[in-house]
């Protein structure tokens, strides 16, 4: 295809191209809409209002863009290593499981401060351990990442049902999930930091690992572009010849970055459990590791792009659920082909319109 | 201002959630009033459904399933004045009203049952995903055979530990076929979706399978011998009902057999397959647990199934 | 016999701003060997490419055989009767000679039925051409020049009458170039008709019937070879006179600066490519390496740089040992002052996707100079850069510029200037000049001189043996992973090293064998 | 014992059908340089389509022959985002994998309201079991009697063609024009461009070939394996299938053995459950469950050899150099 090699200027490449490619995804979900007998214009205004529209509908769409940063910013750094990590989905799961079995053991003797700051950390931990095992496989074994990574999210599953049924589960207590969190494991809601302040905000499950998302993007920006390690992730990621000639050892930065991109998807157990959920119980990640997929694309790997993008999965996700709550003919099944349309053409068919735009900047130039 | 919201396995699980739905289409049907319906796809969406119906008035609000019970315990707290059902779970709050169903009862029943009508003295239990409220089912199957017959041999699987366990018919369908080699010739199946392929397998090899949560004798005539039936239908009807006579009361209500919360299925679909002789007993063994002449053990009680 | 096998009139292509190709005619003669020479980047393999269908001529026309032709695609090129073979070769490692040969000329839907007839052609083929090949040997397992056969087979069959080979000779040891030469000249008798690109002068006078030279993009003469010499050829090249004559004072030979006693390295299949190599380098002087590439050159200077552990042997820089047991990595050696140019810069040397500032800290950039608690201050980065860019004329003199928008010569510069700024105690540095333009190789040997004169080590490893015989005190002779020589750069000539590079083959051949 | 190893490898053979037809798709894909994650994607789709339109119709074989339209769609779909436009292959896989489970259950509710699924398939509907001739005399005949007529007869037409697809497969590509150019453009596609082959042309065909093969496998497991569509009920096999793959090396015996060893596994794990383990006690279904993964994990880990992946795989083919 002509055109696909020509090089365009960065603001078409990281802004013309992925806004087209996300016109084209809504587009294309208006047809199934108009496919399944709902009016597309409706729909979309319905959906708008619930992402943004209201107090508690942007409070939900924060509160699912926080997941998705952190998903996102996993796959963007494992990326950068030149890993594809699409164990977001297993590390999100045991990241909860390290927090829930933390607080469960410690929330009656530590002193809440304490206690959330190891929760962050066993979060981290335990993600980070979901991701080194593949990531070992990958490097010293060359297992395929993709595969193997598969096959982890598939073993969280199992792990997680395993103990929920047979061994957290509260006594007596039907469902598969753990006693509730004393309130010392919990993260202040948003809501409530406003109301100490005295503004009024409805309630949401927004809370403030919000802000440890954006810090985590920030921190993320820092540790890729700005610091010696990111600088190793990235050589590794772009030419290992040249990262083992720069005295680099490739297989140990796939490590690291897996291990932090594991951390980064971990932390999906912070917003739900001491967030959220405040107790330990199954499926709490589910659908945002691969999520997460999509944000990194679209997002083209970067932190910003990747705030921005989560945003968007967020808006989708509260605005999917508005719709389907608003309107009796939708069902929550939509969101899903919605966000499958987004990867789609934001992922894979991201050069969609290049041959075309080039064409474009072509008969101008001449 | 009736609602109902589903459980995240959606109302079209096969299951109890389907029967609720079926449920409200009656009502609907009945009162024409509509149901306000709500499907969450994740624990977030549980408690923003319920609050946004509490807060725009609905009343009552059907919780279908155990897992809303935080949500429902949390929201009722807040919305005094709205009326909360919750099915499948207890949460004693002086607005809501809790349903629960002793599975284990009906269970029994078709144990017993599937006892009779085996001629290998081996019958089956395949259950969905590895959760207690399903280990109680399997359990009071057990207890039924075992009473019928002290040598009957319970086979128990379960298709998966996940909710995907719940859609897996092929993984069903081998449970049931590699039951069925093992000399079994009924089977029990309490798997939602998954089911279908228990009773497609036995209907593939010609012997028999029981249904369950609704009357599903109907689906292959001939090789259903029952259904186990919990009248979640019911329920959630007569709350709605009740709701709208001004007879709504909160409280726990606990549905067996006695309350005709749960039941064997017999009609047209499977008389041929059931003897007046069996029909006598298992009523009689009906009546007898009602009476409390036969204790059922509950799984939940102790978290196993000794008895 | 005037007739012309191929007219080229006033070809013009262009590649964004570069026009690669412009108004450029050529005739080639049916059945003789033509020649196409100029420097890099001058145009050579974009006008072969476009021969072949790879890419769309902005303008022109191609006649083949006094028929107007119009190359879409290589189908069309083959259909036309032309065949190519590539500088990197077009082969299917894991499949066999034959499945190589049919590929895309099966004969028939069934492979047995066309492969039959396939193995009989080409054993006709390779009798008439005498191009000897086993059809069933897996090509990957072969050695390059045998490769090379298989592809010129490949074009034979295909019913080639004309022949291109771009840059065929550069993997080649000299007695493989000699055979393929042998090889053309068959061609040539069954009239064939070769159009043979290369760097070498010595080679297109040696086989070539007519010459015609290519400058930035242009067509800037032809010449019969008869009537031509290589010092003409030259100039025609570069547009002037090329002198290059270096300033080389005497130094006394320092100090012992690398000794590497009996090494032995193995690459990542598993091969031993250096069998055993033991020699020394002094402060204050140049080693050249000579041999044609892939006798281990490569995997020494790998080993030489850390970035292979050696299978058994030593290898000492001053205090500093690396051995089998003694494993070390190529950031330690820099700590040491032992700096590396690779010779593949775009695989090795850089990453191309960066920009030319993160390059320029490529190996160093856990340097204090930059880092401040983990953080590299891209500041104090962008500067260094600039430096070293003003230093080296790199043009253009841009450190945000991402390096794969650099030209190869100021690539190779750039990688030189990151080196040379550490002050190293030894440098090992492969095919400085390849790829680079004459002006910038005078620049670049400038250089080297100067870091010998100060009293550093280099220990130089080239395929050109000018660079080797100008540059050198002393030059070690590699062959087949072993050396096979070793004298002064007085005593040397181009006629002695050639044969050192070559002597060791038939001793290896039969030791291979036991 | 004889008995019971007859029965699960008759179990065997009918849980490695889809496996097998999936894997071959992958083969067929992966030998061409496209990286197939999107095996999942496609095989619930046309399990979808084929309960659908074999429910709709009341005819297996024009629900097959949709599902095959379907799947093959999907693959050109796969085509054109990352033969043509070149994007990343696995993303592509991905985005198909999520679209399908999400069109599947949004039209399907729409169309059939039951949730996502489709209705019971009738008999007609659906493919029959075929019971070889004899098989009920033969069914006493110790150890012969119970391979002939539990093992080999009384499969569904499927599971016989899977068996078929590997020996054709192997012919296709090893033995024919077609075979050696798409194995060629998996492993140097200039060489076949140069050989004046269209890469892309092949890379299609492959793909056309895996689309094919694909809607055999969702067609069998819709609408011969059960009698209806249940939503997500591919179940990962898609993943495991793709597992073989590499398990087999790209090879078609080797696949077919993985196939046949990740089958047998299934079916052992569903007779393992509730068996006392000595020493164990009863094996937790999740660990059992977990099994296949567990064993891709340590396969793949190249503890029983590395495999060498086609050399060209995942990347787009750029004809300029
Ligand atoms: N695909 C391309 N895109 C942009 N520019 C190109 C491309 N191919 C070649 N060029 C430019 O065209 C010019 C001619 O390149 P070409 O490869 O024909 O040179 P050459 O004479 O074969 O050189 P060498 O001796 O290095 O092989 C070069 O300056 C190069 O920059
Ligand atoms: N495909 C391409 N797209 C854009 N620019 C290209 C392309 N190929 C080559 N160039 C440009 O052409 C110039 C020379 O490229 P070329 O590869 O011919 O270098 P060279 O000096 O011949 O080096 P080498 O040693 O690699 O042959 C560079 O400026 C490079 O950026
Ligand atoms: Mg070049
Ligand atoms: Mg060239």
């Amino acid at each position: 295809m002509k055109g696909l090699d020509r090089n365009l200027p960065t603001w078409v490449n990281v802004g013309l191209l992925p806004l087209l490619n996300v016109v084209t995804a809504l587009l294309i979900s208006a047809v199934v809409f108009w496919l399944i007998d709902v009016n597309p214009l409706e729909a979309a205004e319905i959906l708008l209002y619930g992402a943004f529209g209201y107090q508690e509908g942007i409070g939900f769409t924060l509160y699912y863009t926080t997941n998705f940063i952190f998903t996102g910013l996993a796959v963007a750094i494992a990326f950068h290593v030149g890993l594809f990590n699409i164990g977001g989905e297993g590390q999100a799961y045991i990241g909860g499981l390290g927090v829930g079995l933390l607080c469960l053991a410690l929330d009656a003797s530590v002193p809440g401060p304490v206690l959330l700051l190891l929760s962050t950390l066993a979060a981290a931990l335990f993600g980070a351990a979901w991701a080194f095992i593949p990531g070992w496989l990958q490097a010293y074994r060359g297992s395929h990442i993709v595969i193997t990574t598969i096959m982890f999210n598939f073993l969280a599953s199992s792990l997680m049902v395993y103990l929920m049924v047979n061994v957290l589960r509260e006594p007596g207590q039907m469902a598969p999930q753990s006693r509730a969190l004393a309130e010392t494991a919990w993260l202040p809601f948003m809501h409530d930091l406003f109301a100490a302040i005295g503004i009024e905000f409805e309630r949401s499950p927004l809370n403030i690992s919000l802000f440890l998302a954006l810090l985590c993007a920030f921190g993320a920006w820092v540790f890729i572009w700005k610091t010696k390690w990111g600088y190793e992730i990235r050589t590794v990621g772009s030419n290992q010849q040249a990262a083992v000639y720069a005295g680099i050892k490739p297989a140990r930065v796939m490590l690291l970055a897996m291990a932090i991109s594991g951390a980064l998807a971990g932390f999906v157990g912070v917003n739900e459990i001491n967030g959220v959920q405040h107790r330990l119980l199954l499926d709490f990640h589910y659908g945002y590791g691969f999520a997460g997929i999509a944000v990194a694309l679209m997002g083209r790997n970067h932190p910003i792009g990747i705030v921005l993008a989560a945003l968007l999965f967020g808006a989708l996700y509260q605005g999917g659920a508005e719709l389907a709550f608003e309107m009796s003919n939708v069902n929550r099944d939509i969101v899903v082909v919605m966000q499958g349309l987004v990867i789609l053409f934001c992922g894979a068919l991201e050069f969609l319109y290049k041959p075309l735009i080039a064409n474009m900047f072509k008969e101008k130039t001449a | 201002k009736p609602a109902v919201v589903y459980d995240k396995a959606g109302k079209f699980d096969k299951s109890f959630n389907e029967a609720v739905f079926r449920g409200a289409e009656k009502f609907k049907k009945d009162t024409g009033v509509e149901v306000k319906e709500v499907e969450p796809t994740n624990e977030a969406q549980v408690e923003q459904g319920l609050e946004k119906l509490a807060r725009r008035g609905s009343s009552p609000i059907v919780a279908v399933g155990f897992s809303q019970a935080n949500a429902v315990s949390s929201v009722s707290a807040k919305y005094p004045d709205v009326q909360f059902t919750l099915i499948d779970m207890v949460v004693d709050n002086p607005n809501v009203h809790s349903i629960v169903f002793k599975e284990h009862e009906g269970s029994f029943l078709v144990g017993a049952l599937a006892a009779m009508k085996s001629a290998t003295g081996k019958v089956g239990f395949i259950g969905g995903m590895d959760i207690p409220l399903i280990r109680k089912f399997g359990c009071g199957f057990e207890q039924g055979a075992k009473y019928e017959n002290p040598k009957a041999e319970v086979f128990t699987n379960m298709i998966g530990s996940t909710g995907a366990a719940f859609n897996n018919p092929g993984k069903a369908a081998e449970l049931a076929k590699s039951q069925f080699d093992s000399g079994a010739d009924v089977i029990f199946a309490a798997a939602g979706s998954s089911g279908s392929g228990v009773y497609q397998a036995a209907k593939d090899v010609g012997k028999y399978a029981i249904g369950v949560d609704s009357n599903q004798n109907h689906l292959h005539p001939g090789t259903m011998l029952t259904s186990m039936v919990k009248r979640v239908d019911v329920a959630a009807y007569s709350n709605w009902m009740a709701a709208k006579d001004g007879k709504w009361e909160p409280g726990v209500e606990a549905l067996g057999l006695a309350e005709n919360g749960v039941d064997w299925a017999l009609d047209e679909h499977n008389r041929s397959l059931v003897t007046k002789e069996m029909e006598e007993k298992v009523n009689q063994i009906k009546a007898d647990i009602i009476s409390g002449k036969i204790k059922v053990h509950d799984y939940m009680s102790d978290n196993s199934c000794k008895y | 016999m005037t007739s012309n096998a191929l007219q080229l009139e006033s070809i013009s292509k262009r590649f964004g701003a570069v026009l690669a190709n412009s108004d450029v005619s050529l005739s080639v003669e049916q059945g003789t060997i033509h020649g196409v020479i100029g420097e890099n980047g001058a145009g050579k393999s974009t006008l072969m490419s476009i021969l072949y269908g790879f890419y769309q001529a902005d303008s022109g026309s191609i006649k083949v055989f006094g028929k107007e032709a119009k190359i879409h695609d290589s189908q069309d090129a083959i259909d036309v009767g032309i065949g190519m073979v590539h500088q990197h070769f077009m082969l299917v490692d894991t499949f066999t000679v034959l499945e190589n040969i049919t590929l895309g000329c099966e004969g028939s839907m069934l492979l047995s039925k066309g492969q039959a007839q396939a193995r009989e052609a080409l054993s006709k083929l390779s009798r008439e051409y005498n191009l000897k090949v086993d059809p069933d040997a897996l090509v990957g397992e072969l050695p390059v020049g045998v490769q090379q056969r298989v592809e010129i087979l490949k074009a034979l069959y295909k019913g080639a009458k004309i022949l291109i080979l771009d840059e065929p000779t550069g993997v080649l040891t000299p007695q493989e170039t000699d055979d393929l030469f042998k090889i053309l000249l068959s061609l040539k008798e069954q009239g064939v008709t070769v159009l043979l690109i290369t760097h070498k002068l010595k080679e297109i006078m040696h086989v070539t019937d007519n010459v015609s030279v290519m400058r930035q993009g242009k067509m800037v003469a032809h010449r019969h070879t008869a009537e031509t010499n290589p010092e003409e050829l030259a100039e025609l090249m570069v547009g002037r006179k090329v002198v290059l004559q270096l300033e080389k004072p005497a130094t006394d030979a320092g100090s012992k600066a690398l000794t590497v006693s009996n090494l032995k390295v193995r690459d990542a299949q598993g091969i031993e490519r250096v069998k055993g190599v033991s020699f020394e380098v002094a402060a204050g002087e140049i080693v050249g390496i000579a041999g044609v590439s892939g006798n281990g050159q490569t995997e020494l200077m790998e080993a030489l740089a850390g970035m292979v552990s050696p299978e058994s042997g030593e290898i000492r820089y001053g205090d500093l040992l690396i051995s089998a047991d003694h494993k070390v990595c190529p950031s330690e050696m820099r700590k040491a002052g032992v700096a590396h140019v690779p010779e593949d810069r775009h695989r090795v040397g850089l990453v191309t996707s960066f920009s030319a500032s993160e390059n320029a800290i490529l190996g160093y950039h856990r340097s204090s100079a930059w880092n401040s608690k983990g953080v590299l201050s891209s500041s104090t980065v962008g500067k260094h850069c600039a430096e070293l860019m003003a230093d080296f004329d790199v043009r253009p003199q841009d450190p945000t510029l991402k390096c794969a928008n650099f030209s190869g010569g100021n690539q190779q510069k750039l990688i030189l200037a990151r080196e040379l700024d550490q002050t190293p105690k030894v440098l090992l540095v492969g095919q400085p000049t390849r790829g680079v333009d004459i002006g910038a190789i005078e620049f670049i040997h400038q250089r080297l001189l100067d870091m010998r004169n100060r009293g550093g080590a280099i220990l130089l490893v080239s395929v050109e043996l000018d660079e080797i015989l100008s540059l050198s005190d002393r030059i070690i002779v590699m062959c087949d992973g072993r050396v096979t020589g070793e004298l002064a750069a007085s005593e040397a000539d181009e006629c002695t090293l050639g044969l050192m590079m070559s002597s060791s083959r038939d001793i290896n051949a039969s030791e291979e064998k036991e | 014992m004889i008995d019971t190893l007859i029965l699960t490898l008759d179990a065997t053979m009918r849980v490695s059908t889809p496996l097998i037809f999936a894997a071959f798709a992958g083969m067929f894909s992966e030998r061409s340089g496209v990286v197939d994650i999107s095996l999942e994607g496609k095989m619930l789709a046309a399990a979808f389509t084929a309960a659908a339109v074999a429910y709709l119709t009341n005819s297996a074989w024009l629900g097959l022959g949709a599902a095959i339209m379907v799947s093959v769609s999907l693959a050109m779909l796969h085509g054109v985002a990352c033969v043509t436009f070149r994007g990343n292959q696995v993303v592509s896989g991905v985005a198909i994998n999520i679209l399908a489970a999400g069109l599947t259950m949004t039209l399907g509710l729409s169309w059939f309201k039951q949730g996502g699924q489709t209705p019971q398939l009738t008999d007609a509907a659906r493919f029959s079991i075929i019971e070889f001739p004899g098989a009920e005399m033969m069914r006493d005949v110790p150890v012969i009697g119970g391979i002939y007529s539990e093992m080999l007869s009384g499969h569904n037409i499927f599971v016989y063609l899977a068996f078929l697809v590997v020996p054709f497969s192997w012919w296709l590509l090893f033995r024919t024009r077609f075979g050696l150019r798409l194995r060629a453009v998996g492993e140097n596609p200039k060489a076949v461009d140069t050989a004046g082959i269209s890469v892309h042309r092949m890379r299609y065909a492959a793909l056309l070939c895996a689309g094919i093969l694909c809607g055999f496998a969702g067609a069998y497991i819709s609408s011969a394996q059960n009698a209806q569509f249940v939503r997500d009920m591919t179940a990962g096999q898609g993943f495991i299938a793709l597992a073989a793959l590499i398990f087999g090396k790209w090879r078609p015996l080797p696949v077919l053995g993985a196939c046949l060893l990740f089958g047998f596994l299934d079916a052992v794990a569903v007779r393992l459950q509730g068996v006392e383990i000595p020493g164990l006690g009863k094996a937790p279904i999740q660990l059992i469950e977990a099994l296949p993964y567990i064993l891709t994990v340590v396969l793949l880990a190249g503890f029983f050899g590395k495999a060498v992946a086609p050399k060209a795989i995942g990347l787009p083919y750029v004809k300029e150099r």
